[in-house]
C-alpha cells in the first residue's frame, strides 16, 4: 500500500470517528427531541461513511470490498427510514399530550 | 485509530431520553468499531458480522418504532 | 490481564447482577430479563474457556463456541415459552403478579371462558 | 498496559453499566431498549473473544428477536397495574448477598482455570478435512455433534407447540394476533418492501458462507426470521394460521431431514449420524438448508404467540 493511500485511510477513518464523536456530544447536548434526531442522521451516514471509505484501500479482496460498501448503503437506507419512523412518532406522542 | 473506535462506543448515548436513538447510534457506532477492531486485530470474517448487525439494529429499532406506537394508541382508547 | 479474562470477570459480574434482579423484582416480565443476563453471563465464561482452549495455530476452541450457539438458541425459546405464559396468565387473571395473592388485580379483569 | 487492555476494560465497564441499568430501569419499556443495547455490546466482546459466529448469533437471537419478543409482551401488560408487592430489605440484602458470593465464587474460579486449558482444538481440526468444511464452529455443530444439534431443532419445535398450546381452546387451529400496529406507517411499509429482499439474500448468504467463513445455519435462519416479522410489522403480511399445513411441514422440515440424513448414516457410513467420507459437505448443506428454512419459521412463530383468533378473521 502507498503512502498517500496509507494516509488517506487514516484521515478518513479520523475524520469518521470525529463525525461519530460529534453525533454523540449532539445528543447528549441539544435541546429537543427534534434536534437531537437531526444531528444523529448526520453522525450515522457520514460517520459510517467515511470509517468505511477509510477501511476500504485495507479490504483484502475487492469482494470484501464490496460488502463494506453493501453495508453502508444498508445503513444509509435503514437509518433514513428509522429517523422517519421516529420522527413520526414523536410528533405522534405530542399531540395527545 | 481504536482510540476512536473505543471512543465512539464509550459515548453511549443519553439514558433518559430519546433512547431508541441511543440504539440507532449505538447500532452504527457499534458496526464501525467491529470493523476497526477487526482490521486492528484481524478476526477473519468481520464483514459478514457487520452485515448481520447492521440488519439486526435497523430492525430492533423499527420494533420499537412500531411498539412505542402501538402503547401510544392504547393509552388514547384508555382515555376515551 | 488479557481481553479474555476481562470477559470472564464480565460473565461473572452479569451472573451475580442477573441473580440479584431475579430474585429482588417484583415483576414476571423483568425476572424473565434478568434470567437471561445470568444466562449471557454463562456464556461469556464458556467464551473465555473456548478462548482459553487456543492451542499453536487455532485462535479458538471451536466445541464451547459451538454449545454456546445451541444454548442461546434453547434460551430463546424457553423466554419464548415463558412470555406465552406470562401472557395467558395476565389474561387469566387481570393481573401480572406472580403470587395470587399479592398484587392489584383490573376490576374488569378479563374472564376469558 | 496497551492500548488494547484499556478498551477492552472500558468495553467491560460499560456492558456492567448497561447491564445494571436496564435491572435498575424502572419502565419494562426502558429496560428492554437497554437489553438491546446490551446485547449490541456483547457482540462486539465476542468478537474480541475471536467468536465472531458467537457474535452473530448474540447479536440476532439474543437481542434482536429476543428484544422484539420483550417489547411485544411488555406493551400487552402495560395495562395492567404493576404488582406492588417490593420485597423487604432484609431479602435485598440477602439478595445482594448471595450475588456478590456467586460472582466472588465465578471470578475465582475464572482465575484459577486450569493450566494449560484443556482443548479439543487440534482434535477437531484434524477430521475438519474430512468434512469438507473450513469453519470449525459448523463441523462441530452438524458434523461432531450432530446429535445434539438434531435434538435442539426437536426443542425448538417442542417451544412451538408449548406456545401454541397456551391458546384458549376455541382459537386452536387459528391465527396469532397482528405483530404490528392497524394503519402502519408507511416509512415502514417502504423499509419493509425494500429490506426485506434484501435481508434474506443476505440470510441464505450468510448459512451458504458458514460451511468455511463465520455464519452458518442458525445466524442465517435468524436473519431470515427478522425479515418475516418486519414484514408482519409493516402488516404486508399477516401471521399464518397455526393449522396450516405447509407451516408446520416447514417447522418439522429441519430436524425431520435431520434426523432421516442421521439414520440413513449406518447404510451410508457404517454409523448412526455417520456421513459418507467424501460426499460429507453437500450432505451437511443439504441438512443446514432444511435446518436454516425450519429456525427461520419457528422463532417468528415463537414471537408471534399463542392464536388469539380464528383463522381468516
Amino acid at each position: 500500500m502507498s503512502l498517500a493511500l496509507t494516509l488517506f485511510s487514516a484521515l478518513a477513518i479520523a475524520a469518521g470517528v470525529f463525525f461519530f464523536l460529534a453525533g454523540t456530544v449532539a445528543l447528549l447536548r441539544f435541546p429537543d427531541s427534534l434536534s437531537r434526531l437531526h444531528a444523529l442522521t448526520k453522525a450515522d451516514n457520514l460517520g459510517l461513511g467515511l470509517v468505511v471509505l477509510g477501511l476500504l484501500p485495507r479490504a483484502g479482496s475487492p469482494l470484501a470490498g464490496l460488502k463494506l460498501i453493501v453495508l453502508w448503503a444498508l445503513v444509509q437506507l435503514s437509518s433514513a427510514t428509522v429517523a422517519q419512523l421516529i420522527g413520526a412518532a414523536l410528533r405522534r406522542q405530542d399531540v395527545p399530550e | 485509530m481504536t482510540v476512536g473506535a473505543g471512543l465512539a462506543r464509550v459515548l453511549y448515548g443519553p439514558r433518559e431520553v430519546d433512547r431508541m436513538m441511543a440504539v440507532q447510534l449505538l447500532g452504527t457506532g457499534g458496526i464501525a468499531a467491529l470493523l476497526l477492531a477487526a482490521s486492528a486485530t484481524e478476526v477473519a470474517g468481520v464483514e459478514n458480522v457487520a452485515l448481520g448487525l447492521a440488519l439486526l439494529s435497523s430492525f430492533a429499532s423499527v420494533a420499537f418504532v412500531t411498539a412505542s406506537a402501538g402503547a401510544v394508541k392504547t393509552r388514547q382508547a384508555d382515555d376515551r | 490481564m488479557s481481553a479474555s479474562t476481562i470477559a470472564g470477570f464480565v460473565g461473572s459480574g452479569l451472573v451475580g447482577l442477573g441473580l440479584y434482579a431475579l430474585i429482588v423484582n417484583p415483576e414476571p416480565l423483568k425476572k424473565l430479563l434478568a434470567f437471561n443476563l445470568i444466562g449471557s453471563g454463562v456464556f461469556l465464561v464458556f467464551g473465555l474457556v473456548a478462548r482459553r482452549g487456543a492451542v499453536g495455530a487455532f485462535l479458538f476452541d471451536p466445541v464451547p463456541q459451538a454449545m454456546v450457539i445451541t444454548g442461546i438458541v434453547v434460551a430463546f425459546a424457553a423466554s419464548a415459552l415463558a412470555v406465552a405464559l406470562m401472557l395467558r396468565l395476565a389474561d387469566e387473571s387481570g393481573c401480572i403478579a406472580l403470587d395470587p395473592e399479592g398484587g392489584t388485580r383490573l376490576d374488569d379483569g378479563a374472564e376469558d371462558t | 498496559m496497551t492500548l488494547f487492555d484499556a478498551l477492552d476494560l472500558a468495553l467491560a465497564a460499560i456492558v456492567l453499566g448497561v447491564a445494571a441499568w436496564t435491572i435498575a430501569a424502572r419502565e419494562m419499556f426502558s429496560a428492554v431498549v437497554g437489553y438491546v443495547a446490551y446485547g449490541l455490546l456483547l457482540a462486539i466482546v465476542w468478537v474480541r473473544l475471536y467468536a465472531p459466529d458467537v457474535a452473530l448469533t448474540e447479536a440476532s437471537i439474543g437481542s434482536g428477536v429476543t428484544g422484539v419478543l420483550l417489547v411485544a409482551a411488555s406493551t400487552r401488560l402495560r395495562r395492567l397495574p404493576a404488582p406492588d408487592a417490593p420485597p423487604g430489605a432484609a431479602l435485598k440484602i440477602a439478595a445482594a448477598l448471595l450475588s456478590v458470593l456467586v460472582t466472588g465464587v465465578l471470578a475465582t474460579a475464572v482465575l484459577y482455570l486450569p493450566n494449560p486449558a484443556a482443548s479439543l482444538a487440534p482434535e477437531a481440526d484434524r477430521h475438519l478435512a474430512a468434512t469438507g468444511l473450513g469453519n470449525a464452529v459448523t463441523a462441530v455443530l452438524i458434523a461432531y455433534r450432530s446429535f445434539d444439534t438434531m435434538l435442539e431443532k426437536v426443542v425448538l419445535v417442542l417451544a412451538v407447540v408449548g406456545v401454541w398450546s397456551v391458546a384458549p381452546e376455541r382459537f386452536w387451529g387459528g391465527q396469532p394476533a397482528p405483530l404490528g400496529p392497524a394503519a402502519p406507517d408507511a416509512a415502514l411499509v417502504f423499509l419493509a418492501r425494500i429490506l426485506a429482499p434484501i435481508g434474506v439474500v443476505i440470510g441464505v448468504q450468510m448459512f451458504w458462507v458458514g460451511a468455511d467463513d463465520p455464519g452458518g445455519a442458525f445466524q442465517g435462519g435468524a436473519i431470515l426470521a427478522a425479515m418475516w416479522i418486519i414484514v408482519m410489522m409493516a402488516r404486508l403480511t399477516e401471521p399464518p394460521p397455526i393449522g396450516s399445513g405447509w407451516l408446520r411441514l416447514a417447522l418439522i422440515s429441519g430436524p425431520a431431514v435431520f434426523l432421516l440424513v442421521g439414520v440413513a448414516g449406518p447404510y451410508m457410513a457404517g454409523s448412526f449420524f455417520g456421513y459418507p467420507v467424501g460426499f460429507a459437505k453437500p450432505l451437511i448443506l443439504f441438512v443446514e438448508a432444511f435446518m436454516v428454512l425450519s429456525i427461520g419459521v419457528t422463532l417468528p412463530l415463537l414471537v408471534a404467540g399463542p392464536p388469539s383468533r380464528e383463522a381468516g378473521q
